[in-house]
């Protein structure tokens, strides 16, 4: 079996007296693609936020690397090379796309490596080179996610975290954003990945869990659950 | 359905009885200090729910109230004023002329006042609302101090710094504390309807809210001349509690009070605005405590002049760390609360 | 044209006086989008820092020399920019997830705390402020006076700004100061330790502070609990009238305030009574036509 | 033929940019209209002109026969255009329920002296607005959710709130930008058939944003493809699929996926 | 315990806008106190309550003094606004209220039971024009007034009448508002008149910085001020500047001085390690004043008090013979000094 890159034991997260998160665990091996599926409110956000510290969870703990990391800052989780791409965007409207791209590298010290990723992050998403000094707030939509991907990029994540980032990509770029998802898996990044199009996310994914109501119900290979009927039935689309 | 509201206007009715009860009881048998602050209550209770349709339900952070009272004040007192006690008072420069001769009785004064109140407040309205956030902030300061600037200045209208004198003593606890209740049953019945939800809209987003066709300056305008209409009256009534008035006393200073009024209170909130305005009124009489000599064993410790507002400060700070949402939050009384709280054992004994 | 130069050098004394304490109102506001009432408070702490440390005194039973300026204000800065950081960290940061307003009113708290504070430790009596020699000087150009503090008040300003221009937006940190601005859970998964960046705007934005307020004290010396009030109103309103959030706006926008007022006290010197009134006019009237001031950035919603 | 919203020679340009260059729109009443093109090439610019929020530099819009372009965006509102936000904007802070009560703003806007006057009358008021809004809700899916904060619905529920939202404003013209986004393909199942019933139900003319090709495909009836601010294509869904210049810019070869 | 005290009320501004005031004021008062802590074998209690420079404060503490402390007399506050606040409920209860220097003619207008401590600004501002045309034999001189204090407007209007009458020239008149501290636009303003004599008719916390911009302009006129120039602060913000500006007072120790005067001015100097100034010396005034009343009548009573009060004639009081005139003000020497270094000189006296 492959080395465990984060572990999730059993936690429990309430927003006030929502019980939004039941008892989760989950592993995410080193060098995989893992995938969480689920249907709106589901708690696959609340679990990503979980593990990067933006909220705390009731009990329960997270390991990375095999160390706890639960009430850690988040800012200290991030130095550890866990890097989320927030859902809905988040980029910083007031700043242009080139000081975006810096805020993404700020752990990093190294100029060197500035420079070579915003290589990379243009080789992506060529639209950002375009648009290099606009403020991010006037971005199109599809341009704002793309922003917010590369921004992540940008430093250097060991574990990256996806919140839907199809989420208003054209067709063609989502494709290629599929692609390079697998290519910066190839340059051994470990990806925890949440999508809608949870086809796609599947074909891709060494392993994925599928979540109801803060609950984990099935778990499977990427194949396994591609193939499991209910999966099919509720989230595939028939 | 019509069972409940049957009771929940009765609730109503009892409970306005029992302030009038209360009311008369104070009347004759507290003593003429505890009435003035019992005035000043309901005199805040107005200008803090009516500041509070602006800043909290409509969310547009005015800092301009102290320019609406000024302007409610200084017209109602100089409609009631005797011409021969204005004439007395105008030492620097005589009362311009139609203005020395007109005396009108309480409530027409009152009245006008509100309403002269409203028109500044609509005029005002075009600049104000051509800005947005803090920039508003700003203009309506900017408002507030030009009107005490102005009333310092054109000493013919307002006799400058020497301030009037010799108001009549008109306001008493049936004039406050009726205003009180009629401004607070106008306030919550228009934050409940139709208008009060459009306001509430353009506070969490105004580009959603004129998506929902909602003319947004024309609401914010309304929000504003509404409870400009209410701070004249209410600066009217406080003009004639005191007997006198002048510039200093609308500073923004006064401003800042109410602001700390409704936010402490519960940003958004009738009922914290009102909760609000009562621990202000009783609160800072009670922290004289802190500026009285005490006796405490053997050890004699002098007042302090001053620690009264050192401790408010620290008061003011520590209420909105642990209440950061001020004491309500955004919970308003109903009586649907108040029946399902208290209610199950009337309800219990209904059944028995 | 004497009368108009002399004018002239008043005004532009005066405004780079309101711009020097205008850039740190700005720049707490960049950060926090929080109108820190307390900004000039915290200026009028420093100036009484800058008043004891010059002339000496006794803390329980340590006697603390007389200083000269030299010493005395690097240390009341330094000491500023601590107080700045304390009031940071115990009113402002345990609120930062609360609704804005809420952090308004606890620097509405601050600031009474310090003016009342003030009241009781220092008394409410003015103290007249000892001047340091070197900055008493006074040049005449024909009619026309320079006192020396007219021109260095100008140099520091403009020093000042181009440091906090520098740092706002040319360094990394700057950038996350205007980062956070918007949203404060963001930066914290780029890495960004948000307490941190908070602190150091914090921390400059009192330096500020106390560099202006001990230039106000030597411009005009006398000191009382007081003090930051005016200032405090002025600076916003400067910071307002440039487009808040803007160092260089700030900078502007004191600029165009201070010779407003003076240069219409001069003008119409009779209606002296509405320089205060005369300001706001302006602003409200440049903020019909620039709704976000003269430079402000343009809010995407 | 009659046309419900008819676009000209419409221009928009952001200082040197120009987000829209003369573009052309006409839809039949009663239709579906699918908008698509790769990020940034004008889409929400369309429904942001369309519904007041940006002024046109160039060009004509009429709704119904009534020019729109310079209206404010209430004035839109309330002729019967509603749209959705591509950033979702609800009113975070309230109830479910009333947020879909704001959006009967315009059927229910008394004069502000009767609830005044009389207490008894608006409540009455009150109890319908409350009722239709709850029936909305309850199309919508979300009647589990009426008393929570909006803000705290996750992500894909926030967008049927919106769109609920939309629909309580009584549109004759509906708009809606990536309401799909952020739903699994069988909660967007569900969308396409709740759209088309709200189309044959209350005859509503729908203009959607979409990136998914399926949900597109399957419900427009025409589509108009934009790119850098000029319509590179228009037509049938089938025509729109095996059209070259879209295939290039838009779809690349996402129809291997698909399949 | 209650009977073997008397208690006199005390409302001052100790803090806000005009603590400086208030707190100079209840220095002296204590000083005053220290001298004559008794009468009629009694002890007298003073009951000091903060008005935070505030007018609502102000009528609110006045109601508590009377009603709770149940006090035999008021004294206070400096700012004349918060003494018309005071003046009406003290009048309403049959409660002595004497202001220790408010200066506003309208503060004891048609009051029965309204003092002052103090000469009017009438008087003051006639001396001051007097002097500067007869002994400076200035022909043309500037006015500054602080338009936001009655006083200074009071002061400044008399001071102009005197003088024009007199033949003098009033080039130019210009006005500030208290917490200004940038004066130079106005004194460009004058400088080019240039005018013999500058009138600064506010308060020193204004005049001493006023002092030093003029100076540092090249204005060599000679300054001219009220009593509102008298406190330590004037030379110690002034520094040189307020070299040789003449200023009419209440009392100087070169001057004859009365055995309560002496009296006061050691122990100050030995308290505070400073020139005593006039705020203080007037509230303290203000408390022997109504202690003398009460030893005349040999009682308590408050109506009795007040009676013996509007007699008061050639009190030697702290400030000189101090004589209560059919306006309810003190009627006593003007004294004009000259700032010479650190130090004031006496110049003059001039009787009513
Ligand atoms: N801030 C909040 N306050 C209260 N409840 C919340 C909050 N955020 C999320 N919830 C609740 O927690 C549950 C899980 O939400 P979460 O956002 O994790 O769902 P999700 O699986 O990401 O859904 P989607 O696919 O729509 O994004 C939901 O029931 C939601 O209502
Ligand atoms: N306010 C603005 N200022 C400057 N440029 C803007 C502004 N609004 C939009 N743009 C630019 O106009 C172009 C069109 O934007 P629009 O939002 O209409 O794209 P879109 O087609 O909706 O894209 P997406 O599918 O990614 O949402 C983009 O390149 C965007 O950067
Ligand atoms: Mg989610
Ligand atoms: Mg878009």
């Amino acid at each position: 079996m492959k080395q465990e890159l984060l572990r999730v034991d059993n936690i429990n997260v309430f927003y006030g007296g929502i019980h939004a998160l039941k008892g989760i665990s989950f592993v995410v091996p080193r060098g995989s693609i893992v995938t969480l599926i689920g249907a709106n409110g589901a708690g696959k956000t609340t679990t990503l936020r979980a593990v990067s510290g933006l909220i705390s969870p009731k009990d329960g703990e997270v390991f990375f690397e095999g160390k706890s990391i639960v009430g850690k800052h988040t800012h200290e989780i991030c130095k550890k090379g866990i890097i989320m791409v927030p859902e809905g965007r988040k980029i910083f409207s007031n700043l242009t796309v080139r000081e975006n791209l810096i805020m993404g590298a700020f752990a990093l010290n190294t100029s060197r490596w500035f420079e070579e990723n915003l290589e990379y992050v243009f080789s992506l998403f060529p639209r950002l080179n375009e648009r290099f000094n606009q403020l991010g707030g006037t971005l199109s939509g599809g341009e704002q996610q793309m922003l917010a991907l590369g921004r992540a990029l940008m430093g250097k994540p060991r574990l990256l975290m996806l919140d839907e980032p199809s989420l208003g990509l054209a067709p063609k770029i989502t494709f290629m954003l599929f692609e390079k998802i697998l290519e910066i898996h190839k340059r051994n990044t470990t990806i925890l990945i949440i999508e809608q199009n949870a086809k796609a996310a599947l074909k891709m994914a060494d392993y994925g869990y599928v979540l109801e109501t803060g609950e984990i119900i099935l778990q499977g290979s990427g194949q396994e659950l591609f193939l499991d009927e209910r999966v099919k039935k509720a989230y595939l689309g028939g | 359905m019509k069972r409940e509201k049957l009771i929940r206007n009765l609730a109503t009715f009892l409970s306005l009885l029992a302030i009038f009860g209360f009311l008369k009881l104070a009347n004759s048998y507290t003593s003429a200090y505890i009435i003035q602050i019992l005035n000043i209550t309901a005199i805040y209770i107005i200008l803090s729910t009516s500041y509070n349709l602006v800043n909290g339900v409509t969310g547009q952070f005015s800092l301009g109230p102290n320019a609406f009272m000024a302007v409610g004040a200084y017209t109602a007192s100089l409609l009631t004023m005797s011409p021969a006690e204005k004439e007395l008072t105008f030492i620097i420069e005589p009362i311009i002329s139609p203005l020395g001769k007109i005396s009108l009785p309480f409530l027409p004064s009152l009245l006008i006042a509100g309403v002269v109140t409203s028109i500044f407040a609509f005029f005002i309205a075009f600049p104000v609302f051509r800005v947005r956030g803090d920039y508003l902030a700003i203009v309506t300061l900017g408002f507030g101090e030009i009107i005490r600037v102005f009333a310092t200045n054109a000493v013919s209208i307002t006799n400058g710094s020497l301030g009037l004198k010799g108001i009549n003593q008109y306001t008493n606890l049936w004039w406050s504390w009726g205003w009180a209740i009629f401004t607070v049953f106008c306030l919550i019945s228009l934050v409940e309807s139709s208008y009060g939800r459009a306001m509430k809209a353009i506070r969490e987003d105004e580009t959603a809210a004129q998506a929902m066709g909602i003319n947004t300056f024309r609401y914010k305008m309304l929000a504003f001349i509404i409870s400009a209409f209410f701070q004249g009256i209410g600066g009217g009534l406080l003009a004639h509690l005191l007997t006198t008035i002048d510039p200093k006393l609308f500073s923004f200073f006064l401003t800042f009070n109410l602001l700390i009024m409704i936010v402490a209170g519960g940003l958004g909130s009738m009922t914290g605005s009102i909760i609000g305005a009562v621990i202000f009124a009783w609160g800072f009489e009670l922290l004289r405590w802190f500026e009285e000599p005490h006796q405490i064993g053997d050890m004699f410790i002098p007042g302090i002049p001053g620690m009264r507002m050192v401790i408010f400060s620290l008061l003011l700070i520590i209420i909105m760390l642990f209440f950061r949402r001020g004491i309500t939050g955004r919970w308003e009384f109903s009586w649907d609360w108040a029946l399902n709280t208290f209610g199950r054992r009337i309800k219990f004994r209904e059944i028995n | 044209m004497d009368v108009f130069f002399q004018q002239l050098i008043n005004g532009i004394s005066l405004g780079s006086l309101y711009a020097l304490i205008a850039i740190g109102y700005t720049m707490v506001y960049g950060v926090l989008r929080l109108i820190n009432f307390a900004h000039g408070d915290v200026m009028m702490v420093s100036t009484y820092f800058a008043f004891y440390f010059i002339t000496g005194f006794s803390l329980f039973s340590f006697v603390i020399p007389e200083m000269p300026w030299y010493v005395s204000f690097p240390v009341a800065i330094a000491l500023t920019g601590v107080l700045g950081f304390l009031i940071e960290h115990l009113a402002y940061r345990p609120l930062r997830t609360a609704p804005r307003i809420s952090v308004l009113m606890t620097a509405i708290g601050v600031s009474f705390l310090l003016e009342n504070l003030g009241l009781v430790i220092f008394g409410g009596r003015p103290k007249g402020f000892p001047t340091p020699r070197p900055f008493e000087e006074i040049f005449y150009i024909k009619d026309i006076s320079l006192p020396s503090l007219s021109l260095l008040i100008p140099l520091i300003t403009l020093i000042f700004l181009g440091a906090t221009f520098y740092l706002v937006y040319r360094t990394k940190s700057g950038i996350a100061m205007r980062a956070i601005s918007r949203d404060i859970e963001t930066p914290q998964l780029m890495g960004i330790n948000v307490n941190r960046i908070i602190s150091l705007t914090f921390i400059l934005g009192s330096v500020l502070a106390a560099a202006g307020g001990i230039m106000l004290a030597m411009r005009y010396p006398q000191i009382n609990p007081l003090m930051g009030i005016m200032p405090g109103i002025k600076a916003f309103v400067a910071a307002v009238l440039g487009g808040i959030g803007s160092v260089v706006g700030a900078a502007l926008g004191g600029l165009t305030l201070g010779l407003i007022e003076i240069l219409f006290v001069a003008f119409l010197p009779s209606y002296a009574g509405y320089r205060d009134a005369i300001a706001f006019f302006i602003l409200i009237f440049i903020l019909l036509f620039k709704p976000t001031g003269i430079i402000g950035e343009k809010l995407p919603d | 033929m009659h046309h419900i919203l008819k676009i000209q020679d419409l221009t928009v340009r952001f200082d040197a940019l120009e987000a829209l260059s003369s573009l052309d729109i006409e839809v039949e009443p009663g239709s579906i209209r699918g908008l698509i093109g790769p990020n940034g090439a004008g889409k929400t610019t369309v429904f942001n002109v369309i519904s007041g929020f940006i002024r046109p530099s160039k060009g004509t819009i009429s709704f119904n026969g009534k020019e729109i372009a310079n209206l404010k965006p209430y004035k839109i509102t309330s002729l019967g255009v509603a749209r959705t936000f591509q950033n979702i904007k609800l009113f975070g802070d309230l109830s479910v329920i009333e947020n879909v009560m704001i959006g009967f703003h315009l059927s229910y806007n008394t004069l502000f002296w009767k609830p005044l006057l009389s207490l008894i009358g608006f409540t009455k008021i009150e109890n319908e607005v409350y009722e239709r809004a709850r029936w909305l809700l309850d199309r919508t899916g979300l009647l589990n959710f009426i008393d929570e904060k909006a803000s705290s619905l996750p992500y894909g529920l926030q967008r049927r709130l919106e769109i609920a939202r939309a629909l309580a404003t009584g549109p004759k013209l509906l708009l809606l930008d990536e309401s799909a986004a952020g739903m699994n393909p069988t909660e967007k199942e569900d969308l396409m058939k709740f759209i088309q019933k709200l189309r044959d139900k209350l005859a509503l003319t729908i203009l959607l944003i979409e990136h998914d090709m399926h949900v597109v495909m399957e419900i427009c009836d025409r589509i108009t493809v934009l790119d850098y601010g000029e319509k590179i294509a228009e037509g049938s869904p089938k025509e729109i699929r095996n059209n070259q210049r879209v295939i290039e810019a838009y779809l690349g070869e996402t129809r291997v996926i698909e399949s | 315990r209650a009977d073997d005290t008397i208690k006199i009320g005390v409302i001052l501004a100790m803090t806000g806008g005009t603590s400086a005031f208030g707190q100079q004021t209840w220095t002296g008062m204590q000083i005053g106190r220290n001298i004559r802590p008794t009468v009629l074998g009694k002890k007298v209690e003073l009951i000091l309550l903060d008005n935070k420079s505030d007018k609502i404060e102000s009528a609110n503490a006045a109601q508590r003094l009377i009603q709770k402390d149940k006090v035999i007399g008021i004294i206070g506050d400096v700012a004349s606004s918060n003494s018309l606040a005071i003046a009406p409920i003290a009048e309403d209860n049959h409660i002595p209220h004497i202001s220790p220097s408010s200066t506003n003619p309208i503060v004891t207008l048609n009051r029965k039971y309204v003092f002052r401590a103090c000469f009017i600004d009438p008087f003051q501002g006639e001396v001051m024009a007097k002097f500067a045309y007869n002994e400076l034999k200035a022909r043309k001189a500037a006015v500054l007034t602080d338009i936001g204090q009655d006083y200074s407007v009071g002061l400044t209007s008399a001071f102009a009448k005197t003088y024009k009458k007199l033949g003098g020239q009033i080039v130019r008149q210009v006005n500030y508002q208290s917490g200004d501290q940038d004066f130079t636009a106005q004194l460009t303003a004058i400088k080019e008149t240039d005018p013999d004599i500058i009138a600064i008719t506010g308060y020193y916390t204004e005049i001493a910085l006023i002092a030093r911009q003029a100076r540092e302009l090249g204005i060599k006129a000679t300054l001219i001020a009220g009593d509102g120039a008298e406190a330590p602060e004037l030379t110690e913000i002034g520094g040189e500047a307020v070299d040789g500006l003449y200023y009419t007072t209440h009392f100087d120790e070169k001057a004859v001085l009365t055995p309560l005067g002496k009296k006061y001015v050691e122990m100050f100097r030995k308290q505070n390690k400073s020139t005593p100034d006039a705020l203080g010396a007037l509230g303290a005034d203000a408390y022997l004043i109504i202690l003398d009343a009460i030893e005349r009548t040999s009682s308590t009573n408050p109506e009795k008090i007040r009676d013996a009060i509007e007699k008061t004639k050639d009190f030697q009081g702290i400030t000189g013979a101090i004589t209560i005139n059919k306006n309810h003000d003190a009627v006593k020497n003007v004294v004009i000094r000259q700032v010479k270094g650190r130090d004031s000189v006496y110049i003059s006296s001039v009787n009513p």
